[in-house]
């Protein structure tokens, strides 16, 4: 059988970088009965009954409150985006196979089983209305943590061949060709060599050992690639050794946000053999939050072991040299909004590097409400962004954020998440927005004092 | 160590006449106004059966003041009668023979039942009487 | 007539209901945390007082934070008031007191009835402004269940079920605090099995993020 | 004996005017809490009825009652309840005794057949064969049913002849049971009490004597105009309740203030009585007056119900021992359910 969904192609025109909008959706997957489609669900909900995730299900009070989080409950007023119903069937599975009570839920069939029609209208719920965000557990009274059990019902859905068209399409097109949008080794190869002459700058691949291991994300490669001469140019500026590697590049884990384990293990691995083998003792991660959500904290869990070198988001690394007084800025001036990239600041915990990286360039910053570890998400993370489907919701919740963004009246609008800067860029175009969002890492590179 | 000796005291209950006196005016207003009319002959309002605090009981006393005719009858223990400032409202009350309050109540009415001699007990003289005349 | 209503309360139903309830409530705990616990390999951005930060946001949780503040308030400030005034009906009328004495070998002061009547009927009012309040509120109509409706009222029984005890509009006082004393072992024997059991879970739940999040150096 | 014609002749002959007669009615009346204009009529008609043949059946019990009744020893007003029936057989008061007794008895049956009424003290043993209590080598459970055959009602006096009372306590070694267990055919009201107010038992008989019936009864027979609230109700230490002033010991500060004894186990709360309105030793006193909680003894089963010194509120709830093995086996239970879980999350995941 040919898969019609592999036949799209990458969109390179639009502000949104992703497939083209699919003239005919698939949003089901593979040749299964609706039996075998709850059967490979309820397999991979069982994988997740653990501890954890037990806790929560048992813990929620239906009080609602999670609902005032959520920047697509908020914006649109429909009760089925209140967070934790976006995991009712996974609870239902957990009540009725894995609780303390399952016997009398199945019993008397207090929590009847997942059916596939449930498992197919949850699907929009799971995907195409939730980030991952975190914002949620924040407010719930009980700290549930309901963006990663949205994460754990993700790996059901996946296997039960129920995820939306373009999310896993790009999930199998990063599996199969090393990256989710064509920025294959030598796609990537050839974009280093011309941000090297477009920039000057010297950048290093594949060396054989290096103590940096640079990862780009394929969002970089294709639509923003000053990054990659930035992030040299920095490193460089430092004087320290690195590399990028075309064994283990690409930063994005689709395998994370389609819900497909085996395959976000795969993606880390790449990065993880690669480092071993260049006895690096870091990986710097791009500006992109759910990267570093991947490599930073699954990274370990995926490898079954402790990694042996350290993971750092370049955010981290940059505000470290500051610190350090290795990395001299130019002071900027005028003022500044940053958008907390949720993976990064709230569910990543660095939240203070990008504020020491904005003082050291003179930047008054200016707090929105809502900022830091309560930042309003900007509606694209966790796969959002390569929904068509979801379009709509998506700029329902931007405008939100650039409401949020507008009431600093900063003269800078700044990010450090490229997946949060192109649905800037997507969404402020739609909305007429007419400002534009900046990378912190481009700002730095383009301010650092040459004393030599 | 006498009885006296064990030191109990009661908490006093709450202070202040209750509503329960300008209720009970009101329905010897009713009453009597029956009684004027000719619609009854006697009536009735048992005071012991109310739960009237000693403020209460005091306050009924005051509005009802002490009228012209007073009087007490000793009939297995002593029973006192008098006639309220208010014409024909009676106020009566019963003692057993060992001095304890039985009954006490308002009698709204010309003449207080306690007051009359039973036609009974009227018939019972006559013959009485006779008996004692013939004895003679 | 043999054994009336209120004895069969006061003995063998409370016998019970206090062994459900453990049963339970132990049952339920341990079951879940006789699940599988994952290891976290990555490497912990926070690695002292983690457990601290664990335990802080135990007590941290109990306000909203300021962020949600002024969305949330409302609600909270009605779930504390039936909770407080719940606890404060049960632990502190004397003759509830005189209840725990009884299991626990020691009392503690009470406060006047009115003071707990006047608590009661507060709690009554708030609980119905939470029912009101979650049929009325799309988000929490679509929610709820049995569970949450059934939870509602076997914590209102016992209070208005005490209220009238002491209001003493029933004539028949006995059966009215038999009927207290039972709805109370309803609430305690319901406990363990439904939602109500979130007055331990909140102190598993808290700890459990706090801790997760505690190591990556993140709020919790 | 002199016959006379009615109720109000004979006691005229005595010297007892009708002045008394009226008195005494508005006392019942008050006591009953009929309305107060109830007193005249209830006086017309108890001057027209005839002398009331009574019948007093003692049992398994301890005079308590009779001496209950007695103990309105001055002539009080309610003693003119002797004046007005004629109790034509009754062991411990009358003066005849042994076979005379007996034909008294009989004789009272004959003449007033249907009519008479039957005053109960005691409980019915009923075991063996009812041998455990006999009078005249008659079982109290033939002789109950011979004489209540011809009564035109019965009334229980006290808590053994309402509900069995101390006879019947755990392990009721000689099966009593109070007499409405036995009794279905005739109207039989129950005036529980350990002993009953004496005023309860004439108010009572008064209110036979004039309305020619039973007055009006609760769910377990007792005349509601007595047993209509309970003594917690009616208790003067009732606003130390309100107030949760309460002793919690007989020699503390409380109990020395008189506060409210509910601490110290009583049962006013869920006690029918009038102990704290009509109170006793002519409105003397009564037991939480003199510092001693209710123990509840006009209630069924008082006996066997509970410690007298644990509060109402306090249960019997098991011991630390139970709970702890409940606790321990939830543990168990649980412990195993987790892994059955974990077995059949695998097994889930297998897809098998």
């Amino acid at each position: 059988m040919t898969d019609p969904i592999i036949e799209h192609a990458v969109d390179m025109e639009s502000k949104r970088f992703g497939l083209k909008k699919p003239m005919v959706r698939y949003d089901t997957q593979g040749e299964m009965s609706d039996a075998e489609r709850v059967k490979k669900a309820m397999q991979h909900f069982a994988k997740d009954f653990g501890y954890v995730a037990a806790t929560y299900m048992e813990s929620c009070v239906h009080c609602g409150i999670c609902a005032n989080a959520c920047h697509f409950y908020v914006t649109t007023g429909d009760p089925k985006y209140t967070p934790i119903w976006k995991i009712e069937p996974f609870k239902q599975a957990y009540k009725r196979e894995a609780g303390p009570f399952a016997f009398f839920y199945k019993l008397f069939n207090l929590k009847h089983k997942v059916t596939v029609e449930e498992l197919e209208a949850w699907q929009e719920l799971i995907y195409d209305s939730c980030t991952m965000c975190g914002r949620c557990t924040l407010a719930c009274p009980m700290s549930i943590d309901i963006a990663s059990l949205v994460g754990m019902a993700r790996h059901a859905m996946f296997h039960a061949g129920l995820v939306p068209h373009e999310l896993w399409a790009v999930a199998l097109k990063a599996e199969e060709e090393g990256s989710p949008l064509g920025a294959n080794p030598k796609v990537f190869k050839e974009r280093i060599r011309w941000m090297e002459d477009e920039h000057e700058v010297d950048m290093y691949i594949d060396k054989e050992q290096a103590d940096i291991l640079v990862c780009m994300s394929s969002i970089e490669i294709q639509k923003y690639p000053k990054s990659m001469a930035d992030t040299a140019k920095v490193l460089n500026y430092l004087g320290l050794s690195w590399t990028f590697h075309t064994e283990g590049y690409e930063a994005t884990n689709f395998g994370l946000l389609s819900g497909n384990l085996d395959w976000q293990k795969d993606m880390s691995q790449k990065i993880i053999d690669t480092a071993i083998k260049i006895k690096a003792k870091t990986v710097l991660l791009p500006e992109c939050g759910h990267a570093y959500q991947a490599m930073r904290w699954h990274g370990a869990n995926m490898y079954g072991q402790s990694l042996p070198f350290t993971v750092v988001h370049i955010s981290e690394f940059l505000a470290d040299a500051v610190e350090q007084g290795k990395l001299k800025l130019r002071t900027v001036g005028k003022t500044a909004a940053f958008h907390d990239p949720c993976q990064v600041s709230r569910r990543g915990g660095a939240t203070q590097a990008p504020r020491k990286i904005i003082e050291a360039l003179g930047i008054e910053l200016r707090e929105p409400a809502s900022s830091g570890d309560f930042n309003w998400c900007c509606g694209g993370g966790g796969g959002v962004i390569t929904i068509h489907r979801a379009d709509e919701l998506r700029y329902k919740a931007m405008e939100l954020k650039l409401k949020q963004m507008d009431s600093t009246r900063a003269h800078l609008m700044l990010t450090s998440c490229s997946n949060c800067r192109q649905n800037f860029d997507d969404s402020g175009e739609h909305l007429a927005w007419g400002r534009k969002i900046e990378s912190l890492l481009e700002l730095v590179a383009d301010n650092l004092i040459e004393d030599k | 160590m006498s009885l006296d000796d064990i030191p109990i005291q009661i908490a006093p209950p709450q202070e202040g006449p209750s509503e329960m006196p300008k209720a009970l005016l009101h329905e010897v207003w009713e009453l009597l106004q029956a009684v004027c009319a000719g619609r009854s002959v006697r009536e009735r309002i048992d005071l012991h059966g109310l739960p009237l605090s000693p403020a209460d009981y005091q306050q009924l006393q005051q509005l009802l003041g002490r009228g012209e005719v007073s009087a007490l009858i000793e009939a297995s223990g002593r029973s006192e009668v008098f006639e309220t400032a208010v014409a024909g409202v009676w106020w009566l009350r019963d003692f057993g023979a060992d001095e304890r309050l039985v009954a006490e109540y308002l009698e709204i009415t010309a003449l207080p039942l306690m007051l009359m001699t039973h036609h009974d007990d009227l018939c019972a003289a006559v013959a009485l009487l006779q008996q004692q005349l013939s004895a003679e | 007539m043999s054994v009336t209503l209120l004895d069969f309360a006061r003995g063998p139903a409370m016998q019970w209901a206090l062994i459900i309830f453990v049963f339970g409530m132990v049952w339920r705990l341990v079951g879940v945390w006789g699940l599988r616990h994952k290891a976290d390999h990555s490497q912990p951005r926070v690695t002292q007082g983690v457990w601290k930060r664990g335990l802080r946001a135990v007590f941290v949780r109990v306000l909203p934070y300021p962020e949600f503040a002024p969305k949330v308030q409302g609600q909270y400030w009605i779930s504390y008031v039936f909770h407080l005034g719940f606890f404060i009906v049960l632990l502190f009328f004397v003759p509830h007191i005189l209840f725990f004495e009884d299991i626990l070998g020691f009392g503690w002061p009470g406060l006047p009835n009115n003071v707990i009547f006047f608590v009661g009927g507060i709690t009554v009012a708030a609980l119905m402004v939470a029912l009101i309040k979650r049929i009325l509120n799309p988000v929490t109509r679509m929610m709820s269940n049995f569970d949450d409706y059934f939870a509602w009222f076997v914590t209102i029984a016992p209070v208005v079920t005490g209220l009238l005890v002491n209001a003493n509009l029933i004539p028949n006082y006995e059966l009215m605090l038999a009927i207290h004393i039972l709805s109370f072992q309803l609430l305690l024997i319901y406990l363990p099995f439904g939602k109500l059991m979130h007055g331990f879970w909140l102190m598993v739940s808290r700890w459990t993020t706090a801790v997760r999040f505690a190591r990556r150096g993140g709020l919790s | 004996m002199k016959k006379a014609d009615t109720l109000g002749d004979e006691l005229r002959r005595q010297g007892i005017s009708r002045r008394t007669f009226l008195k005494f009615c508005a006392a019942m009346a008050t006591s009953m809490a009929l309305p107060a204009s109830m007193a005249p009529v209830m006086a017309d008609a108890l001057a027209a009825t005839r002398r009331q043949s009574v019948i007093w059946l003692s049992f398994q019990e301890c005079t308590g009652c009779t001496e209950s009744i007695l103990r309105s020893y001055a002539p009080s007003i309610e003693s003119l309840i002797f004046d007005f029936i004629s109790l034509d057989y009754h062991h411990t008061l009358q003066a005849a005794a042994g076979r005379a007794a007996e034909d008294a008895r009989d004789q009272a049956m004959q003449e007033n057949w249907g009519k008479y009424l039957v005053i109960v003290d005691g409980s019915i043993p009923l075991k063996d064969g009812g041998i455990y209590s006999t009078i005249d080598g008659h079982t109290n459970l033939e002789t109950l049913e011979t004489v209540a055959a011809g009564a035109a009602a019965l009334i229980s006096v006290g808590t053994c002849a309402a509900y069995g009372g101390l006879p019947m306590a755990r392990p009721n070694p000689t099966g009593a049971v109070g007499v409405d267990e036995i009794i279905k055919d005739k109207p039989v009201i129950n005036l529980p009490g350990c002993p009953p107010i004496p005023e309860v038992m004439t108010g009572t008989i008064a209110s036979f004597l004039t309305f020619g019936r039973l007055p009006e009864m609760d769910r377990l027979g007792r005349p509601v105009a007595f047993f209509g609230d309970t003594i917690h109700d009616r208790c003067y230490r009732r606003p130390l309740y309100e107030r949760g002033k309460f002793a919690r010991g007989f020699d503390d500060e409380g109990a020395r203030k008189g506060w409210c004894l509910y601490a110290l186990g009583c049962k006013g709360p869920i006690t029918y009585n009038a102990c704290a309105t009509i109170k006793w030793n002519q409105g003397q006193s009564f037991p939480i007056q003199s510092g001693h909680g209710c123990l509840g003894c006009s209630e069924p089963r008082f006996w066997d119900k509970d410690s007298f010194y644990k509060p109402l509120s306090a249960t019997h709830w098991g011991n630390a021992a139970g709970l702890a093995a409940a606790a321990a086996a939830g543990a168990a239970v649980g412990a195993g359910v987790a892994v059955l879980s974990r077995r059949h999350q695998d097994t889930i995941a297998k897809g098998e």
